[in-house]
């Protein structure tokens, strides 16, 4: 899961990572008197899990508490990309003498944490890595080896940081990456890492993504997870303790196991349609978890067809079916439905739903053909 | 033959007493493999459906000869189980779990390697793998495999079951298929396995399924370029997933730039493999390189 | 420093370890308030740093809370190896059907840690280790590798642990060594660790030795280190920022270097004289650490005389002799005072202090002499 | 010759632009050690009277030629920067520090194993060592030290110079003297130093100068008795400090019924080493053992 900005800022404190000091507010006036309480200037920032929040206006420098409340009133509200904005974060402004990068991540190949730091801070870093991958310096480390102060500031001297910036920026980058590890981050990355005109070294913007495997062992975040989605159908779902991603199309799907449903939704897209989501039931498909995605499918106003793409390996399709159709009848289904049963006892199964209105189909295609003509108001 | 279980597999279940366990490790037996022992600290001397109890794999290995094992320690506990396997000797983990922390998963195999710990890992987050006819370890259902020529190894489960469905319906066979594991950091990937099939003379021809995430797919592209003899034929899903979605899969996630399916289409492509743009079309790939027609 | 059993169990619960539920007392009506809330049975147990407070009446069961706040009445107060009893743990009474031994500590000798576990719990564990040492189990880990549960499992087998306690006891030991590196303890020992008849795996009692040296990192134990010891002079000392340690005799003794003030006692011991403390000023003596550690002797009213000794190394003795004086003018030395000083310009310091009231000495062992005879009413 | 560091060291101090770091490389300077760098990130480029100062230990090593450091940085950092200096290749890392964490230590050492770091550690919370006219490293006072036959190794550093002042007023030179520190882990202990001493020509005899606390004059004395040739005279302060308390150092403790003074004792007794029961005591104990009476 993303964290915002101020939660990221907020754990990074707690490793001695050094920030400037702010506070988030939900309403202009708020964002006012923590101008007020911290000293102007501030910068007023949209809290949205989203890039480019600067170019789209989210950001704005503040000299006076009134020009902050003025600000928040602005920018609280705003459209960014989709995604409304619901609160700001308000903190001092610190003057960078000069911006740099610092990343940690999972290098998946490597198998390994890579530590990563550029002299190029304050622009995407992808564009970097493409552009001129010499100006980014990278280390790989095990969890456990850890990363010392010395070894962090090995790295940024290889990544060309000032002199005057290496003993703070060691500390930094090696706190980093406790936190990396301790909190079970996916992603610890600061852009800027701003050096002040004072010599500090300081965290001016923080991405931190937490492993959403290890929020087990992390209640905080467990908390904070209802909210992660700024998407009410992915909250609804994460609620109902669903795997659902929220796509653009109109063709509602379900189907059991993550790559038969990618699959389903690349068919889809094969036969010019478009999935309006990503639901995986998993194996062992039960009638209650079918009720429970078919229901929040039909919570989405855009879906105009459902397909289901079920292959049952030790389950069974006539127990997938009869599942199916029990659910299907106590929802209430007010879009057209397309079951596509495969593997163990398909032909019971697509004989059960023969005698029904649920419309079946032969293979993937043939379901995706089905479902993308229906959507469009094609047969039924 | 087949690669990494077969005749010679003996399985020791961790967590048999569990439901999940209870359940697979029946359904492992009735499928042929040898389960020797079950593992579950705290219960050992219990025995589940006629399989001895221990409390530690170590003593499973010693007084059962147990060379393989299947995990089915809940999330929090899975890595550490695994870890014990390796210590123990045992020389195929097979990891079912999913949701274990990626870290977790980091440290056992730096803990593998660090320690000397000679054995592999498969998974976590994966459906296991079989040997036609000779050992299944893992949850796929045995009734739909048939031994033949055909190695297959995926990232996915039930993609996996569709394709072997239809292989065999169409009457082709297969020597080993291995589900890899959705995970981000996997034990055993796609380049191992493809390495395994291609010195394994029961295998004639591989499919390998991808999707997207990572770069497991261009690693395996470069490798079949550049060491394998035996013709691949690749699928990739997730062509149409949004970047910056984990779709379903802990791994299946463009970054970025990173992990897209164009980019591992265009890595096989280059590589000179076969890529199947739908599922139906994986079978009479695989039926031209056999040469059936 | 050490941590009380109540502070400790605090902790161990941090980090997922297993304990009765038990809240602390310093008055007798708390504690049976704490009784009723908890439910009864419960065990009062008086919170020193001593070890034998069970033989010495410092622990009772009470069965209602009434009972409880009588216990607590005759604990608190409770004068147990000299050491007055000001607060009392109330925690249920947790029935054991066995108890085992698990301890971490670090073994000098191989630079390692060192876990052990030992089915002889509730007893004296350097007695168990003198006795029958193949009855502890012991692994040497190193704190980054980690001990992971599997491992601790091991041990607990090892250890001859009861199968159905195994599961919970790796968990448990895998805990308390992650709390060991991340709170930098000396000691995390848990005697008895009992296993409860219905299969749980508990810390009946607790001890923490927090590292010294490393509470610059945890400030939680910083603040409540000003209150580590159950001595009024060695706290004062604590204030005052001075290494000493109170002794039973009455030669009041100040030197430079631990090793060498060691040296002094035992030369004090080798003239049938006791030395009333050790105190290390260390090295460089400037004139207001002497001044303070004087001022800190002449609060023990059981000192008779005074030995101050010091080598001057890159510090010359004329220095020291000059700041000694300055310092003895000043606090108003109501004792007789020998000074011996050695190294660099020793004659000079030597002269100095002829001048005046101060005794001085020419070697360790007649220093030893003049001090033990005054405290003793001899010579001045 | 004389052990760890002579003609051949070349020093860089580490925090030489602090208080104690630049007044103690002065010292050493006049003693006659070469300091040819200074290490504190982020001053690089400066200099501290003549000395060059560096970012880095590896940057000094490179461009000095430095074999030796003597570490100055407070306790939080100074394990951090002895590993910065072993991994630089530096040969011989004096920590004079005192107060570091325990496990920091612990961690700098097994680090160095495991990462094949060849160099020694000295210390930490040790007053260093010095190679009489030769080379000082660390803060002992120069002006007490003459070359001489006797080797000497001390976990003090007041004890030490008091036995250095009496050996050299007796007219007895030294070879080397080392103070191993007073801390619970240490990375040289009294045997490697023992060893040292056994095979340098310039060692006649060694007095070894223990403490309560920890069990290596017990070590040191079963390594005499197997392994040297030359005398030892061993000297054990503490026989009166009560259990369970810090004597100023962290490593002076009596825990239970460890590291008592008795038990040292006893273990020189049984080892046939000479024991001083006072420190006036020991210079008539090393005349005789090198026959000057």
């Amino acid at each position: 899961m993303k964290l915002h900005e101020y939660q990221a800022k907020r754990i990074m404190r707690r490793y001695g990572v050094r920030t400037p000091r702010g506070e988030v507010a939900s309403a202009s006036d708020e964002a006012g008197e923590i101008a007020a309480r911290l000293g102007c200037p501030v910068a007023v920032k949209a809290q949205v899990h989203v890039g480019g929040r600067g170019k789209a206006g989210g950001i704005a420098v503040a000299a006076t508490p009134d020009e902050a409340d003025l600000a928040a009133s602005r920018i609280l509200g705003m459209d960014i990309k989709g995604l409304t904005v619901t609160r700001v974060l308000v903190e001092e402004a610190v003057k960078a003498a000069r911006e740099y990068y610092a990343g940690i991540t999972i290098d998946r190949a490597r198998r390994s944490i890579v530590v990563m730091a550029s002299r190029e801070g304050g622009v995407d870093i992808e564009e970097v890595a493409a552009r001129a991958p010499e100006k980014i310096a990278r280390v790989w480390v095990s969890p456990r080896a850890g990363f010392q102060p010395w070894e962090a500031r090995s790295l940024a001297l290889a990544a060309g940081f000032e002199r005057r910036a290496v003993g703070a920026a060691g500390a930094f980058i090696a706190s980093l990456f406790r936190l990396f590890v301790q909190e079970d981050a996916a992603l610890a990355e600061v852009n800027p890492l701003m050096l002040s005109e004072d010599g500090q070294v300081i965290a001016a913007d923080a991405k931190i993504t937490i492993d959403d495997n290890a929020l087990m062992r992390h209640p905080e975040y467990r908390a904070l997870s209802e909210e992660d989605s700024d998407d009410e159908l992915e909250r609804e779902a994460h609620r109902r303790g669903l795997t659902y991603v929220k796509l653009d199309g109109d063709v509602g799907v379900i189907g059991n196991g993550a790559g038969l449903v990618m699959a389903t939704l690349d068919a889809i897209s094969a036969e010019d349609g478009r999935a309006a989501n990503f639901l995986d039931i998993g194996g062992g498909a039960r009638a209650d978890v079918v009720r429970n995605a078919l229901e929040l499918i039909l919570m989405d106003n855009r879906v105009k067809a459902i397909l289901i793409n079920v292959f049952g390996g030790i389950t069974r399709c006539d127990e997938v079916a009869s599942g199916l159709l029990a659910a299907a009848g106590s929802v209430g289904v007010r879009v057209p439905m397309v079951v596509r049963l495969a593997g163990t006892r398909e032909e019971d199964g697509r004989a059960l739903l023969r005698k029904t209105q649920v419309a079946t189909a032969e293979g993937m295609a043939d379901a995706a053909r089905q479902a993308v003509a229906l959507a469009s108001g094609g047969v039924k | 033959m087949g690669i990494f279980v077969g005749d010679e597999t003996r399985l020791v279940v961790q967590a048999i007493t569990g439901r999940e366990g209870r359940f697979h490790a029946g359904r492992m037996r009735e499928y042929g493999t040898r389960v020797v022992a079950g593992v579950t600290p705290g219960r050992g001397g219990a025995d589940v459906d006629g399989v001895p109890v221990f409390d530690q794999v170590a003593e499973a290995v010693r007084k059962t000869g147990a060379n393989a094992s299947c995990v089915f320690v809940p999330a929090a506990a899975a890595a550490d189980a695994a870890a014990e396997a390796l210590a123990a000797g045992i020389e195929i983990v097979v990891c079912i779990t999913e949701g274990i922390p990626t870290l977790d998963v980091m440290n056992l195999l730096d803990d593998a390697n660090a320690r000397g710990w000679k054995g592999r890992v498969i998974g976590p987050n994966c459906p296991g793998l079989v040997t036609c006819g000779k050992a299944l370890v893992g949850i796929m259902p045995g009734r739909i495999f048939t031994p033949g020529p055909v190695g297959l190894v995926s990232r996915s489960g039930t993609l996996t079951y569709e394709v072997v469905n239809l292989l065999t319906a169409r009457g082709i066979g297969q020597s080993t298929c291995v589900g890899v594991g959705g995970d981000p950091i996997i034990g055993t990937n796609f380049v191992r396995c493809l390495a395994e099939f291609e010195s394994d003379p029961d295998t004639r021809a591989v499919v390998l399924i991808g999707e997207i995430g990572g770069r497991d797919e261009e690693d395996a592209a470069a490798f079949i370029r550049d060491s394998m003899t035996k013709p691949v034929i690749a699928f990739v899903s997730g062509r149409t997933a949004p970047p910056g979605k984990r779709m379903g899969h802990a791994g299946a996630i463009v970054s970025g730039s990173m992990g897209t399916a164009e980019s591992k289409v265009e890595a096989f492509h280059e590589a000179g493999v076969p890529v199947a743009d739908s599922i139906a079309e994986i079978t009479d790939l695989v039926a031209q390189a056999l040469g059936w027609r």
